[in-house]
């Protein structure tokens, strides 16, 4: 019967509303860009864990290697991409 | 008649007039050749339908020959143009039109289909798997790339060919500059085209990792599968950043948004910025393949295990990752700083350090070999020092304050012409000639193939080694014309002798494939090189199942080690095989990508509204239908098995 | 066709295994194009030409709307999934079709704010800034627009022809699919919303 | 390699490569980089050749005995680390060199630091050169005087698509841009006519979009100068707008310069980083004398 109760989504979804309220906090409480976007690079990348881990069971197959190679690689290629623009787009230019 | 005016081309010319009769006449004949022939059946059930990779290798590589031929003349007309000073024989307009489909042509419907050709032939072969993952999303990348390719090339019939450069840099591309639907054209029919490439990239990725024979793990892959699977990841995480700058160049273009504009904080650099985050890694796209191709056939031709194999996958796994990290390098000179360019400066030139593993690895395959010069061969001995004057101009392109004077000048020209062409084409050329017994079970002729690899290999000397010096010398690329006192005269004359030579090359490569139709020995069996991989394992032609049995595989070298060390590649009886069924569905729905292709690029709304939903309609039977495929029987495996092995 | 019983239904078929590693590839061509849409975002977010800018237009309450509500159809369809693998179908269509429900919602907010912004002066054509914006939050609206459309055939086609290895896999992968809407739309609120309004 | 190139610079009828006959420090800088590249590039070019050759000599089928069968080897750690160590200390050094480049080329030529530059503001359009001289007050179109051992800054942009301004015995080339302003960083040792061009492709006008460049001592400069502000017709707004207009002309002068009542896309008319000011409105600002503080804050 244990298995029959869904603690594990559970546990994510409440996870992720507190997430969700902490990184409200830069809108409703006055702080410095730095400390702001620092909140919301953490949050959003917890979230986005905990949808990885709990809701899309990456890890659960034989596949996991490959899965988890896959959605790393795409994270640090889309980064790179991100900052690399940046650099040549506009910060390069101060 | 208003309606029918945007079709008309804005730069009509004789050449243009004779193409739009030509072509009119081609489709003509072939359908009336179907129909006489009755051959409409045979043509639908057997190859428009077909989701057997094979076939779609070949179609590949079909269109992939027409779009040379396409992208060569181009390449003719442009060395003619520039062969004498002051030349009359094209003006600005039809010159700027016809180094853009070139360009266009010959990366994206050219050397992309050639790679996808080999990939589709090979990779299941080499794993020994029965097909690829989803072998209907493969019929339908192979559609989608077929159907943008044509409506690219219709462009010079209707409406006019997109002139902004194969860069297609705004605000040049833009409404403001460029008036024409040519650079619709160009949006459109790449992002089609590139939609099929996205989906291939992830049926490979999926077939290497998950179909691979009992007993080949990662480490025990043929390098041309490593290759492909390298390739197939960059492509996975490319070419979105290119569907994204497609869009938004096409939203500009279309729907008035200012992305890339000059006005309302549009910014052009962006878009050089986003195509060169997709552009650079294609390079790798294409040439990866190649080197893959060529360490199968050096390996094979020496006689000797490939050597430093892990090496050779550590370079590729670096490659593909640093290659998303150099894209800055095509825009040196556009003001980001000192900082910003000494680090996509250092980058760029440390990416040479995995490829020269790569070069080093293939000289000592060389050694203690027993080297066997074949055409396949010879491309690939061509290749090495011609590559070699290539990759080193890279480097010396990536010094970012030198750049400043190489860019956009010849000299670029020729470097990137020295890389592609003994790169990925003689790659291509190799790989055809290697795996052509096994496509079509004959082999094409040695002294002619020979004859033209020679020709080809002294005439990219002759064509692009004077490019370096025109451009040290202030030759500007993409000029159509040049006055008689800048001195280039003499240089570009030498190059038109090579593009002759090219030519000539070409065409003996045709007249093989005709003088071997017609006069080969068909009787070569299923290992005419004395190869090494598992592809050779199977008959040649290849049944529709790959391998009657699945072979289990204890080294890279599967079939050597078979013949060496007496390893048994095919345990057990014939079972039943679960195959595929064939489908319209992707021919349908391409079909209607082109449509809707059409009609976008003409601002035609009614019509893209239709074939939007159409597409989508084909989605949902996907959706909605149950296909569980067919089983060849045992009785049917045997009765072809015995047929062809009567055949040897 | 091969079954192998110790593995949750969708995926006991090699082909269904194929598909479900298939989609995390697609997915990882997914990251990229949202990751190349950020990149032009914040390239662009401060060329706002003669329009308005971020701050000045966006609004927290339909943001948290749709943040809360995308939230909870990702918890729902992940109910859902854990219904199917325990075999109780009836509670696996409620839960989907609950969470469908939850998408029309979202679309419905996102699609009284994009009403909202060309009615206040920022449409698709007022500036690069908006040009961006309007992309990126449509192509995201347009993903959860077309993922309405298959849950709904993959809803009906579990009702019809039951839980079996087919149908379990295209809700798995769907759920994928739904669960990776979901991040993206974090990222959204934090950096197009919160970002903007900080 | 270097076979070829003596060839080759004979056919192309023995005056030197442009790029390779610098003027100016800038392209001296460049032009030293391009020949160091070269030397230590054709080394590796000659060793890959050398090993081929001996490869393809000594183990060709037909030297070897017909049973011979190549043994199989899997690699060598040494080998391997030589052919990874001696590429990373070429690249290593080339870095070295290419930084220290970077920086040169981008910042006031070098034994100029302390003259004043002259700053002249180049923009492209379809398809001409207009050079503006703020402190001058003249302009030109298609042709550019400047005067010999003092430092020039070009700032670059353009009326249209992206442009690069190249003049290759004098420096390298970099763009021209609609909605900012770059900086170019040269000089001229040497009096003398120097050929300049757009490199970047912008169209149909693309091929003649030249300019010719003539560096001079300063009191020539200045004489031309004074002689331009006697004889030159004033450079109105409809005249510039005529100017604009897609096509070739000849050169011409000006008294005044268009930066006045067009000013550049810099500061805070640029819509670089500067994001309420579309080029639109740029065209239609009318922000007089203000060119000299203006370039306090530009890009660099």
């Amino acid at each position: 019967m244990k298995e029959l109760f869904p603690m594990k989504q559970i546990m994510g979804f409440v996870f992720s509303l507190m997430l969700t309220v902490v990184a409200l906090a830069v809108y409703f409480l006055n702080m410095s860009f730095a400390m702001g976007m620092t909140i919301l690079v953490v949050t959003a990348f917890i979230q986005a864990a905990v949808q990885l881990v709990v809701f899309m069971h990456a890890g659960e197959t034989k596949d996991k290697g490959a899965i988890y190679t896959n959605v790393y690689y795409g994270v640090a290629i889309a980064l790179v991409t991100i900052f690399g623009t940046l650099l040549t787009m506009i910060w390069g230019y101060n | 008649m208003e309606f029918f005016e945007r079709f008309a081309i804005p730069h009509p010319s004789a050449p243009i007039y004779a193409s739009m009769v030509a072509i009119a006449l081609t489709i003509v004949a072939i359908i009336a050749g179907l129909t006489y022939f009755k051959k409409w059946g045979y043509l639908w059930r057997e190859w428009l339908t077909t989701v057997d990779h094979k076939r779609i290798g070949i179609m590949y590589l079909i269109s992939a020959l027409l779009m040379l031929f396409r992208g060569g003349v181009d390449a003719l007309m442009m060395r003619a143009q520039l062969a004498v000073p002051d030349n009359k024989l094209l003006d600005a307009q039809h010159y700027n039109e016809v180094f853009t489909t070139h360009g266009v042509v010959m990366i994206i419907f050219m050397a992309m289909p050639f790679i996808m050709a080999l990939m589709n032939f090979v990779v299941p072969l080499q794993i020994g798997a029965r097909d690829v993952a989803f072998p209907r999303l493969n019929a339908l990348s192979f559609w989608l790339f077929f159907m943008g390719a044509m409506l690219f090339n219709i462009s010079f019939v209707v409406g006019g060919s997109p002139d902004a450069g194969w860069t297609s840099y705004f605000p040049l591309a833009g409404n403001e500059f460029s008036t024409s639907v040519g650079s619709n054209y160009y949006m459109i029919a790449i992002q089609i085209a590139g939609l099929g490439t996205l989906m291939t990239g992830i049926n490979f990725i999926t077939t290497i990792f998950k179909m691979r024979a009992p007993g080949m793990t990662l480490m025990k892959m043929p390098m041309f599968t490593w290759s492909a699977l390298i390739t197939n990841a960059i492509i996975v995480f490319a070419f979105p950043v290119l569907t994204v700058a497609l869009a938004m160049g096409t939203m500009d273009r279309l729907f008035g948004t200012h992305f890339f504009t000059t006005n309302n904080g549009g910014m052009d650099m962006l878009w050089a910025n986003l195509f060169w985050v997709w552009g650079h890694p294609e390079v790798y796209i294409l040439i990866l393949p190649a080197f893959g191709i060529y360490s199968e056939v050096i390996s094979t031709f020496a006689r000797r295990n490939l050597y430093g194999y892990k090496s050779m996958v550590v370079s590729m796994v670096l490659i593909s990752f640093m290659s998303f990290l150099v894209w800055v390098h095509h825009f040196f000179t556009m003001g980001q700083g000192a900082l910003t360019n000494s680090i996509f400066s250092i980058t760029t030139m440390a990416i040479a350090v995995p490829t020269g593993i790569k070069i080093f690895n293939w000289l000592f395959t060389l050694y203690k070999g027993k080297i066997e010069i074949t055409t396949p061969m010879l491309y690939a001995l061509l290749f090495i020092p011609l590559f070699t004057i290539g990759g080193v101009t890279g480097v010396m392109l990536g010094m970012s304050a030198a750049d400043y004077q190489y860019h956009n000048t010849m000299f670029l020209v020729a470097h990137f012409h020295m890389v592609i062409i003994p790169g990925v084409v003689f790659a291509m050329l190799a790989g055809l000639t290697y795996w052509w017994p096994k496509m079509f079970g004959f082999m094409l002729n040695e002294r002619l193939g020979k004859l033209a690899a020679w020709v080809i290999g002294i005439s990219t000397l002759v064509a692009f080694m004077p490019m370096f010096f025109s451009g040290l010398d202030g030759q500007a690329r993409r000029m159509y014309t040049y006055s008689a006192s800048t001195g280039f005269g003499p240089l570009n004359m030498i190059s038109f002798v090579g593009a002759i030579g090219l030519a000539v090359g070409f065409a003996i490569i045709v007249y093989n494939v005709y003088y071997s139709v017609r006069y080969a020995s068909r009787d070569i069996g299923a290992d005419p090189w004395n190869a090494r991989t598992l592809e050779w394992a199977t008959h040649s032609p290849v049944p529709e199942y790959n391998f009657a049995i699945v072979p289990h595989v204890k080294s890279a070298e599967a079939l050597w080690d078979a013949k060496k060390k007496r390893h048994i590649l095919f345990q057990g009886d014939y079972e039943k095989i679960h195959m595929p069924n064939n489908s319209g569905v992707p021919f349908i729905m391409s079909s209607i990508f082109f449509v809707w292709g059409f009609a976008m690029i003409f601002s035609m709304w009614a019509v893209a509204i239709i074939a939007t939903i159409g597409i989508f309609a084909c989605m949902a039977h996907r959706s909605v239908e149950i296909d569980h495929g067919r089983y060849i029987s045992v009785r049917k495996i045997e009765e072809t098995e015995t047929k062809l092995r009567g055949a040897k | 066709m091969k079954l192998d019983h110790s593995l949750p239904l969708e995926y006991r078929t090699e082909e269904g295994q194929l598909k479900i590693l298939g989609f995390w590839i697609f997915l990882g061509a997914e990251i990229m194009l949202f990751g190349t849409l950020f990149a032009s975002y914040f390239t662009l977010v401060d060329r706002v030409g003669s329009g308005p800018s971020g701050a000045e237009i966006f609004e927290i309450t339909p943001v948290l709307i749709e943040t809360l509500v995308l939230l909870t159809s990702s918890f729902t369809i992940g109910l859902g999934i854990h219904a199917m693998r325990l075999g109780r179908k009836k509670a696996m269509l409620s839960f989907f079709a609950i969470t469908l429900l939850l998408g029309l919602a979202f679309l419905g907010v996102e699609i009284y704010e994009f009403v909202h912004y060309v009615h206040i002066g920022a449409g698709l054509q007022t500036s690069a800034f908006t040009a961006i914006l309007l992309t990126t939050l449509g192509t995201h609206g347009l993903h959860v627009t077309f993922g309405l459309f298959w849950g709904l055939f993959i809803l009906l086609q579990v009702k019809k022809r039951g839980l079996t290895p087919e149908t379990a896999n295209k809700s798995f992968i769907f759920s994928l699919y739904w669960h990776f809407l979901d991040v993206v739309w974090i990222f959204i609120f934090s950096f197009v919303y919160l970002k903007g309004m900080m | 390699m270097s076979l070829i190139f003596t060839i080759f610079t004979v056919l192309t009828g023995c005056e030197p490569l442009l790029v390779l006959d610098p003027k100016g420090p800038q392209a001296q800088v460049q032009a030293n980089d391009i020949k160091t590249s070269i030397i230590i590039m054709s080394f590796i070019v000659i060793a890959v050749f050398t090993i081929l050759a001996i490869m393809l000599f000594k183990y060709r089928a037909s030297k070897q005995n017909k049973d011979y069968e190549p043994p199989h080897i899997e690699g060598n750690v040494w080998v391997e680390t030589i052919c990874v160590g001696i590429p990373i200390i070429i690249v290593a050094f080339l870095s070295f060199m290419s930084v220290k480049s970077n920086y040169a080329v981008e910042a006031a030529p070098n034994g100029y630091g302390n003259k004043e530059p002259l700053v002249i503001y180049a923009a492209s359009s379809n398809w001409k050169w207009h050079f503006s001289y703020p402190e001058e007050k003249i302009e030109t179109v298609n042709y550019v005087y400047i005067p010999t051992d003092r430092p020039v800054e070009f700032k670059l942009y353009s009326y249209g698509p992206i442009t690069s301004f190249w003049i290759p015995q004098l420096a390298g080339q970099k763009y021209a841009m609609a909605d900012m302003v770059n900086t170019l960083h040269l000089a001229a040792d040497v009096p003398g006519e120097y050929m300049g061009r757009n490199a970047n492709f912008s169209g149909k006008g693309f091929a003649e979009n030249t300019f010719n460049v003539k560096a001079m001592p300063q009191k020539e400069f200045d004489e031309w100068v004074d002689e331009v502000k006697d004889t030159a017709k004033p450079l109105t707004e409809e005249k510039f707008t005529e100017l604009l207009e897609p096509g070739h002309l000849g050169q011409s002068t000006y008294t005044g310069t268009h930066l006045g009542f067009m000013p550049p896309p810099e500061g805070e008319n640029g819509g670089h980083n500067h994001g309420s000011n579309g080029g639109d409105k740029n065209m239609e600002q009318h922000q007089p004398n203000e060119t000299d503080s203006k370039t306090e804050h530009e890009h660099h």
